[in-house]
Protein backbone atom coordinates (compact mmCIF):
# COMPACT_ATOMS: atom_id res chain seq x y z
CA UNK A 1 0.00 0.00 0.00
CA UNK A 2 2.79 2.36 1.19
CA UNK A 3 4.83 1.24 -2.18
CA UNK A 4 2.33 2.20 -4.34
CA UNK A 5 1.85 6.12 -2.79
CA UNK A 6 5.66 6.15 -2.79
CA UNK A 7 5.51 5.17 -6.58
CA UNK A 8 2.84 7.56 -7.22
CA UNK A 9 4.25 10.62 -5.74
CA UNK A 10 8.13 9.96 -7.13
CA UNK A 11 6.20 9.29 -10.85
CA UNK A 12 5.06 13.02 -10.55
CA UNK A 13 8.24 14.31 -8.90
CA UNK A 14 9.91 12.83 -12.19
CA UNK A 15 7.34 14.11 -14.51
CA UNK A 16 7.67 17.29 -13.22
CA UNK A 17 11.79 17.36 -13.36
CA UNK A 18 11.80 16.04 -16.91
CA UNK A 19 9.47 19.11 -17.99
CA UNK A 20 11.93 21.41 -16.26
CA UNK A 21 14.49 19.78 -17.93
CA UNK A 22 13.52 20.24 -21.33
CA UNK A 23 12.03 24.23 -20.91
CA UNK A 24 14.25 25.77 -18.94
CA UNK A 25 16.17 28.35 -20.06
CA UNK A 26 19.15 28.14 -17.94
CA UNK A 27 21.38 25.08 -19.25
CA UNK A 28 22.67 24.35 -15.47
CA UNK A 29 19.30 24.00 -13.94
CA UNK A 30 18.52 21.98 -16.73
CA UNK A 31 20.94 19.87 -16.22
CA UNK A 32 20.70 19.95 -12.47
CA UNK A 33 17.30 18.77 -13.45
CA UNK A 34 18.40 15.83 -15.48
CA UNK A 35 20.39 14.90 -12.55
CA UNK A 36 17.43 14.31 -10.26
CA UNK A 37 15.44 12.55 -12.59
CA UNK A 38 17.92 9.96 -11.88
CA UNK A 39 18.13 9.73 -8.88
CA UNK A 40 14.40 9.58 -8.11
CA UNK A 41 14.40 6.45 -10.49
CA UNK A 42 16.82 5.16 -8.11
CA UNK A 43 14.38 4.81 -5.49
CA UNK A 44 11.49 3.76 -8.11
CA UNK A 45 14.37 0.83 -8.63
CA UNK A 46 14.64 -0.22 -5.00
CA UNK A 47 10.83 0.01 -5.00
CA UNK A 48 11.15 -3.01 -7.62
CA UNK A 49 13.41 -5.05 -6.02
CA UNK A 50 16.19 -4.24 -8.11
CA UNK A 51 18.98 -2.78 -5.63
CA UNK A 52 22.29 -3.38 -8.12
CA UNK A 53 20.70 -1.49 -10.82
CA UNK A 54 19.91 1.09 -8.13
CA UNK A 55 23.38 1.48 -7.19
CA UNK A 56 24.76 1.63 -10.67
CA UNK A 57 22.20 4.19 -11.49
CA UNK A 58 22.92 6.30 -8.54
CA UNK A 59 26.66 6.56 -8.91
CA UNK A 60 25.77 6.86 -12.69
CA UNK A 61 23.54 8.47 -14.18
CA UNK A 62 23.39 10.71 -10.85
CA UNK A 63 27.14 11.26 -10.33
CA UNK A 64 29.46 10.78 -13.08
CA UNK A 65 26.95 12.19 -15.96
CA UNK A 66 26.24 15.59 -14.19
CA UNK A 67 30.18 15.79 -13.87
CA UNK A 68 30.95 15.30 -17.12
CA UNK A 69 28.02 17.87 -18.91
CA UNK A 70 29.26 20.25 -16.17
CA UNK A 71 32.89 19.70 -17.80
CA UNK A 72 32.11 20.45 -20.78
CA UNK A 73 29.75 23.16 -20.06
CA UNK A 74 32.34 25.55 -18.33
CA UNK A 75 34.35 24.81 -21.27
CA UNK A 76 31.25 26.45 -23.65
CA UNK A 77 30.41 29.19 -20.49
CA UNK A 78 30.18 32.20 -22.77
CA UNK A 79 27.06 30.68 -24.54
CA UNK A 80 25.23 29.95 -21.00
CA UNK A 81 22.72 32.80 -20.18
CA UNK A 82 24.39 34.13 -16.96
CA UNK A 83 22.80 35.49 -14.13
CA UNK B 1 11.61 -5.40 23.90
CA UNK B 2 8.08 -4.13 22.23
CA UNK B 3 8.52 -1.07 24.48
CA UNK B 4 12.00 -0.65 22.20
CA UNK B 5 10.10 -0.63 19.23
CA UNK B 6 7.57 1.57 20.00
CA UNK B 7 10.17 4.22 21.43
CA UNK B 8 12.08 3.69 17.93
CA UNK B 9 8.78 4.42 15.85
CA UNK B 10 8.57 7.46 17.56
CA UNK B 11 11.99 9.03 17.48
CA UNK B 12 11.57 8.35 13.59
CA UNK B 13 8.33 10.24 13.23
CA UNK B 14 9.64 12.82 14.68
CA UNK B 15 12.81 13.08 12.56
CA UNK B 16 10.42 12.97 9.67
CA UNK B 17 8.28 16.29 11.16
CA UNK B 18 11.22 17.78 11.05
CA UNK B 19 12.78 16.81 7.92
CA UNK B 20 9.18 18.23 6.92
CA UNK B 21 9.90 21.31 8.64
CA UNK B 22 13.44 21.81 6.86
CA UNK B 23 11.29 21.92 3.65
CA UNK B 24 9.18 23.85 4.57
CA UNK B 25 11.28 26.99 5.70
CA UNK B 26 13.26 26.41 2.27
CA UNK B 27 10.10 28.37 1.25
CA UNK B 28 9.16 30.36 4.11
CA UNK B 29 12.72 31.93 4.39
CA UNK B 30 13.44 35.46 2.57
CA UNK B 31 16.70 34.30 0.93
CA UNK B 32 19.18 32.56 0.11
CA UNK B 33 21.63 32.05 2.96
CA UNK B 34 18.40 31.45 5.03
CA UNK B 35 16.89 29.26 2.96
CA UNK B 36 20.62 27.28 2.93
CA UNK B 37 20.25 27.42 7.03
CA UNK B 38 16.98 26.01 7.15
CA UNK B 39 17.28 23.45 4.60
CA UNK B 40 20.66 22.10 5.91
CA UNK B 41 20.50 21.98 9.46
CA UNK B 42 17.07 20.90 10.39
CA UNK B 43 17.50 17.79 7.57
CA UNK B 44 20.40 16.90 9.23
CA UNK B 45 18.87 16.27 12.63
CA UNK B 46 16.15 15.20 10.80
CA UNK B 47 17.59 11.98 8.85
CA UNK B 48 19.84 11.50 11.99
CA UNK B 49 16.50 11.08 14.55
CA UNK B 50 14.67 8.87 11.62
CA UNK B 51 18.08 6.83 11.45
CA UNK B 52 18.31 6.42 15.14
CA UNK B 53 14.70 5.13 15.11
CA UNK B 54 15.34 2.64 12.41
CA UNK B 55 18.50 1.12 14.50
CA UNK B 56 16.05 1.05 17.88
CA UNK B 57 13.39 -0.91 15.77
CA UNK B 58 15.94 -3.58 14.34
CA UNK B 59 18.83 -3.40 16.20
CA UNK B 60 21.07 -6.20 14.33
CA UNK B 61 20.90 -3.06 11.60
CA UNK B 62 23.15 -0.78 14.15
CA UNK B 63 26.76 -1.29 12.05
CA UNK B 64 25.78 0.00 8.72
CA UNK B 65 23.42 2.66 10.10
CA UNK B 66 26.22 3.95 12.72
CA UNK B 67 28.52 4.67 9.15
CA UNK B 68 25.55 6.35 7.32
CA UNK B 69 24.91 8.21 10.44
CA UNK B 70 28.45 9.36 10.49
CA UNK B 71 28.79 9.48 6.71
CA UNK B 72 26.05 12.41 6.61
CA UNK B 73 27.23 14.13 10.11
CA UNK B 74 30.18 14.57 7.73
CA UNK B 75 29.64 15.40 4.38
CA UNK B 76 26.25 17.67 5.27
CA UNK B 77 27.92 21.04 6.67
CA UNK B 78 30.57 20.77 4.19
CA UNK B 79 28.40 20.92 1.35
CA UNK B 80 26.10 23.64 2.89
CA UNK B 81 29.37 25.43 3.53
CA UNK B 82 30.80 25.22 -0.03
CA UNK B 83 27.86 26.30 -1.19
CA UNK B 84 27.05 29.49 0.62
CA UNK B 85 30.55 30.80 -0.21
CA UNK B 86 29.82 30.42 -3.94
CA UNK B 87 26.41 31.75 -3.50
CA UNK B 88 28.41 34.90 -1.64
CA UNK B 89 31.14 35.05 -4.68
CA UNK B 90 28.68 35.11 -7.27
CA UNK B 91 27.07 38.41 -5.24
CA UNK B 92 23.16 37.04 -4.64
CA UNK B 93 21.80 40.33 -2.79
CA UNK B 94 20.94 39.95 1.18
CA UNK B 95 17.81 40.31 2.63
CA UNK B 96 17.23 43.76 3.17
CA UNK B 97 17.33 43.24 7.66
CA UNK B 98 20.70 41.64 7.25
CA UNK B 99 22.74 43.40 9.90
CA UNK B 100 26.48 41.84 9.16
CA UNK B 101 28.49 40.53 7.31
CA UNK B 102 31.80 39.24 8.09
CA UNK B 103 33.17 37.57 5.07
CA UNK B 104 32.66 40.76 3.12
CA UNK B 105 34.60 42.64 5.86
CA UNK B 106 37.53 40.07 5.95
CA UNK B 107 38.02 39.49 2.13
CA UNK B 108 38.83 43.03 2.25
CA UNK B 109 41.00 43.09 5.27
CA UNK B 110 42.97 40.69 3.41
CA UNK B 111 43.29 42.07 -0.25
CA UNK B 112 43.96 45.95 0.63
CA UNK B 113 46.74 44.67 3.33
CA UNK B 114 49.98 45.02 1.06
CA UNK B 115 51.79 41.92 0.89
CA UNK B 116 54.57 40.96 3.22
CA UNK B 117 57.70 40.16 0.54
CA UNK C 1 -2.06 -4.12 10.56
CA UNK C 2 -1.12 -3.00 14.10
CA UNK C 3 -0.19 1.19 15.34
CA UNK C 4 3.58 0.42 15.40
CA UNK C 5 3.22 0.56 11.25
CA UNK C 6 0.98 3.06 11.22
CA UNK C 7 3.14 5.28 13.17
CA UNK C 8 5.81 4.77 10.35
CA UNK C 9 3.76 5.26 7.48
CA UNK C 10 2.95 8.35 8.54
CA UNK C 11 6.48 9.25 8.90
CA UNK C 12 6.99 8.38 5.28
CA UNK C 13 4.09 10.39 4.29
CA UNK C 14 5.83 13.70 6.42
CA UNK C 15 9.32 12.61 3.66
CA UNK C 16 6.94 12.64 0.99
CA UNK C 17 5.74 16.09 1.96
CA UNK C 18 9.15 17.51 2.49
CA UNK C 19 10.41 15.82 -1.05
CA UNK C 20 7.05 17.86 -2.44
CA UNK C 21 8.32 20.85 -0.70
CA UNK C 22 11.25 20.82 -2.31
CA UNK C 23 9.94 20.43 -5.18
CA UNK C 24 8.18 23.55 -5.51
CA UNK C 25 11.47 25.53 -4.22
CA UNK C 26 12.90 23.75 -7.51
CA UNK C 27 10.47 24.63 -9.83
CA UNK C 28 9.88 28.74 -8.17
CA UNK C 29 13.37 29.47 -6.96
CA UNK C 30 14.51 32.75 -8.70
CA UNK C 31 17.78 32.09 -8.33
CA UNK C 32 20.04 29.31 -9.20
CA UNK C 33 21.61 29.01 -5.92
CA UNK C 34 18.30 28.46 -4.66
CA UNK C 35 17.77 25.11 -6.93
CA UNK C 36 20.70 23.43 -5.90
CA UNK C 37 19.47 24.00 -1.92
CA UNK C 38 16.30 22.13 -2.92
CA UNK C 39 18.38 19.27 -5.00
CA UNK C 40 20.72 18.89 -1.75
CA UNK C 41 17.50 18.87 0.38
CA UNK C 42 15.91 16.37 -1.90
CA UNK C 43 18.95 13.80 -1.67
CA UNK C 44 19.12 14.18 2.10
CA UNK C 45 15.20 13.09 2.51
CA UNK C 46 15.83 9.97 -0.43
CA UNK C 47 18.51 9.24 2.25
CA UNK C 48 15.70 8.39 4.77
CA UNK C 49 12.93 7.31 2.59
CA UNK C 50 15.56 4.58 0.96
CA UNK C 51 16.03 3.60 5.33
CA UNK C 52 12.18 3.27 5.29
CA UNK C 53 12.11 1.20 2.42
CA UNK C 54 14.60 -1.18 3.75
CA UNK C 55 12.58 -0.85 6.94
CA UNK C 56 9.40 -2.01 5.32
CA UNK C 57 10.81 -4.53 3.23
CA UNK C 58 13.35 -5.69 6.05
CA UNK C 59 16.29 -6.28 3.32
CA UNK C 60 19.69 -5.21 4.84
CA UNK C 61 21.13 -4.92 1.39
CA UNK C 62 18.86 -1.89 0.80
CA UNK C 63 21.30 0.17 3.29
CA UNK C 64 24.16 -0.02 0.68
CA UNK C 65 22.39 1.79 -1.84
CA UNK C 66 21.63 4.48 0.95
CA UNK C 67 25.45 4.99 1.41
CA UNK C 68 26.18 5.59 -2.16
CA UNK C 69 22.96 7.70 -2.92
CA UNK C 70 24.78 9.80 0.31
CA UNK C 71 28.12 10.18 -1.24
CA UNK C 72 26.97 10.87 -4.65
CA UNK C 73 24.45 13.99 -3.97
CA UNK C 74 27.53 15.32 -2.14
CA UNK C 75 30.01 15.17 -5.04
CA UNK C 76 27.19 16.76 -7.43
CA UNK C 77 26.68 19.99 -5.03
CA UNK C 78 30.42 20.18 -4.87
CA UNK C 79 30.53 19.89 -8.31
CA UNK C 80 28.56 22.28 -8.85
CA UNK C 81 29.20 24.85 -6.13
CA UNK C 82 32.63 24.46 -7.69
CA UNK C 83 31.40 25.74 -11.52
CA UNK C 84 29.38 28.33 -10.25
CA UNK C 85 32.65 29.87 -8.36
CA UNK C 86 34.35 29.64 -11.81
CA UNK C 87 37.19 27.64 -10.30
CA UNK C 88 36.32 24.39 -11.68
CA UNK D 1 -6.04 -4.51 -10.44
CA UNK D 2 -5.08 -1.44 -12.38
CA UNK D 3 -3.12 0.64 -9.69
CA UNK D 4 -0.26 -2.07 -9.25
CA UNK D 5 3.46 -1.14 -9.38
CA UNK D 6 4.24 -2.69 -12.46
CA UNK D 7 1.43 -0.17 -13.93
CA UNK D 8 2.51 2.64 -12.15
CA UNK D 9 5.84 2.38 -12.71
CA UNK D 10 5.43 1.27 -16.74
CA UNK D 11 3.30 4.56 -17.28
CA UNK D 12 6.17 6.26 -15.54
CA UNK D 13 8.69 4.70 -18.00
CA UNK D 14 6.89 5.40 -21.01
CA UNK D 15 5.75 9.38 -20.31
CA UNK D 16 9.60 9.58 -19.99
CA UNK D 17 10.57 8.20 -23.36
CA UNK D 18 7.67 10.33 -25.11
CA UNK D 19 9.46 13.52 -22.84
CA UNK D 20 12.80 12.12 -24.01
CA UNK D 21 11.34 12.03 -28.02
CA UNK D 22 10.14 15.30 -27.65
CA UNK D 23 13.05 17.15 -26.01
CA UNK D 24 15.33 15.31 -29.03
CA UNK D 25 12.81 16.90 -31.79
CA UNK D 26 12.24 20.24 -30.86
CA UNK D 27 14.65 21.67 -29.07
CA UNK D 28 16.84 24.10 -30.66
CA UNK D 29 20.14 23.27 -28.26
CA UNK D 30 22.29 20.44 -28.72
CA UNK D 31 22.76 20.30 -25.13
CA UNK D 32 19.15 20.30 -24.69
CA UNK D 33 18.93 17.03 -27.16
CA UNK D 34 21.75 15.46 -24.98
CA UNK D 35 19.55 15.81 -22.22
CA UNK D 36 16.77 14.49 -23.95
CA UNK D 37 18.38 11.43 -25.10
CA UNK D 38 19.22 10.71 -21.34
CA UNK D 39 15.74 10.72 -20.39
CA UNK D 40 15.10 8.46 -23.18
CA UNK D 41 17.68 6.43 -22.10
CA UNK D 42 16.39 6.41 -18.03
CA UNK D 43 12.62 5.37 -19.54
CA UNK D 44 13.79 2.70 -21.59
CA UNK D 45 15.50 1.04 -18.01
CA UNK D 46 12.42 1.79 -15.82
CA UNK D 47 10.18 -0.18 -18.12
CA UNK D 48 12.92 -3.27 -19.12
CA UNK D 49 13.13 -3.19 -14.98
CA UNK D 50 9.26 -3.16 -14.46
CA UNK D 51 8.65 -5.89 -16.61
CA UNK D 52 10.48 -8.45 -14.55
CA UNK D 53 8.96 -7.65 -11.45
CA UNK D 54 7.08 -10.68 -9.65
CA UNK D 55 4.39 -9.45 -7.14
CA UNK D 56 5.41 -9.97 -2.91
CA UNK D 57 9.20 -11.06 -4.13
CA UNK D 58 12.32 -9.65 -2.92
CA UNK D 59 15.48 -9.02 -4.47
CA UNK D 60 17.73 -11.57 -5.97
CA UNK D 61 20.80 -11.36 -3.79
CA UNK D 62 21.03 -14.13 -1.13
CA UNK D 63 22.90 -13.35 2.42
CA UNK D 64 21.96 -14.97 5.65
CA UNK D 65 18.91 -13.81 6.80
CA UNK D 66 17.60 -14.38 3.58
CA UNK D 67 18.43 -18.29 4.00
CA UNK D 68 17.71 -18.35 7.68
CA UNK D 69 13.72 -17.52 6.91
CA UNK D 70 13.68 -19.56 3.94
CA UNK D 71 12.24 -17.24 1.40
CA UNK D 72 15.77 -17.62 -0.93
CA UNK D 73 13.49 -19.08 -3.51
CA UNK D 74 10.62 -16.50 -3.58
CA UNK D 75 12.69 -13.79 -6.01
CA UNK D 76 11.76 -11.47 -8.85
CA UNK D 77 13.52 -12.35 -12.69
CA UNK D 78 17.13 -10.92 -12.40
CA UNK D 79 17.83 -11.16 -15.95
CA UNK D 80 16.37 -7.95 -16.95
CA UNK D 81 18.55 -6.22 -14.02
CA UNK D 82 21.34 -7.68 -15.43
CA UNK D 83 20.70 -6.62 -19.07
CA UNK D 84 19.88 -2.66 -17.50
CA UNK D 85 23.33 -3.06 -15.93
CA UNK D 86 24.78 -3.06 -18.74
CA UNK D 87 22.68 -0.51 -20.77
CA UNK D 88 23.13 1.98 -17.92
CA UNK D 89 27.12 1.68 -18.70
CA UNK D 90 26.52 1.81 -22.10
CA UNK D 91 24.45 5.07 -22.06
CA UNK D 92 27.14 6.88 -20.24
CA UNK D 93 29.77 5.98 -22.88
CA UNK D 94 27.37 7.13 -25.47
CA UNK D 95 26.31 10.49 -23.63
CA UNK D 96 30.21 11.13 -23.41
CA UNK D 97 30.36 10.89 -26.73
CA UNK D 98 27.83 13.09 -28.19
CA UNK D 99 29.41 15.79 -25.53
CA UNK D 100 32.72 15.83 -27.24
CA UNK D 101 31.11 16.21 -30.73
CA UNK D 102 28.71 19.28 -29.51
CA UNK D 103 31.92 20.78 -28.53
CA UNK D 104 34.10 19.83 -31.54
CA UNK D 105 31.03 21.76 -33.08
CA UNK D 106 30.64 24.58 -31.20
CA UNK D 107 34.64 24.97 -31.35
CA UNK D 108 33.94 25.40 -35.12
CA UNK D 109 31.86 27.53 -35.59
CA UNK D 110 31.22 29.53 -31.83
CA UNK D 111 27.21 28.43 -31.89
CA UNK D 112 25.13 25.92 -30.07
CA UNK D 113 21.96 26.29 -32.40
CA UNK D 114 21.20 23.06 -34.53
CA UNK D 115 19.87 25.86 -37.28
CA UNK D 116 23.64 27.10 -37.92
CA UNK D 117 24.88 24.13 -39.28
CA UNK D 118 23.72 22.94 -42.51
CA UNK D 119 26.47 22.13 -44.64
CA UNK D 120 27.17 18.65 -45.05
CA UNK D 121 31.30 19.17 -44.85
CA UNK D 122 33.20 21.73 -43.39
Amino acid sequence: MIQLIIAIVLGMIMILMAGVAIYHKKLKVAIIAAGAVSLFASILYILLAAPDVALTEASIGSGLSVVIFFYVLNKIRKYDTEK
Amino acid sequence: MEALKYIGAIISLFGSIFLFLGALGLIRMPDVYNRIQAGTKASTLGTILTLLGIGLIMPSWGGKLFILIMFVIITNPVSSHVLSRAAHHIGVNMYKNTVTDLLEKDENNTNSKPEKQ
Amino acid sequence: MDSLTIILFVAAGFILLALLLALYRFIKGPHTTDRVIAFDVMSIAGIALIAMISLFSSRIIYLDVAIVYGLLGFIGVIIIAKYLERSL
Amino acid sequence: MIFSLVNISLIIGILLVLAGIWAAITQKNIIKIIIGFSLFDTGIHIIMVALGYVKNNTAPILDSENLRTGTADKIVDPIPQALVLTAIVIGLGVTALMLVYALKMYREKKSLNINSFKDLKW
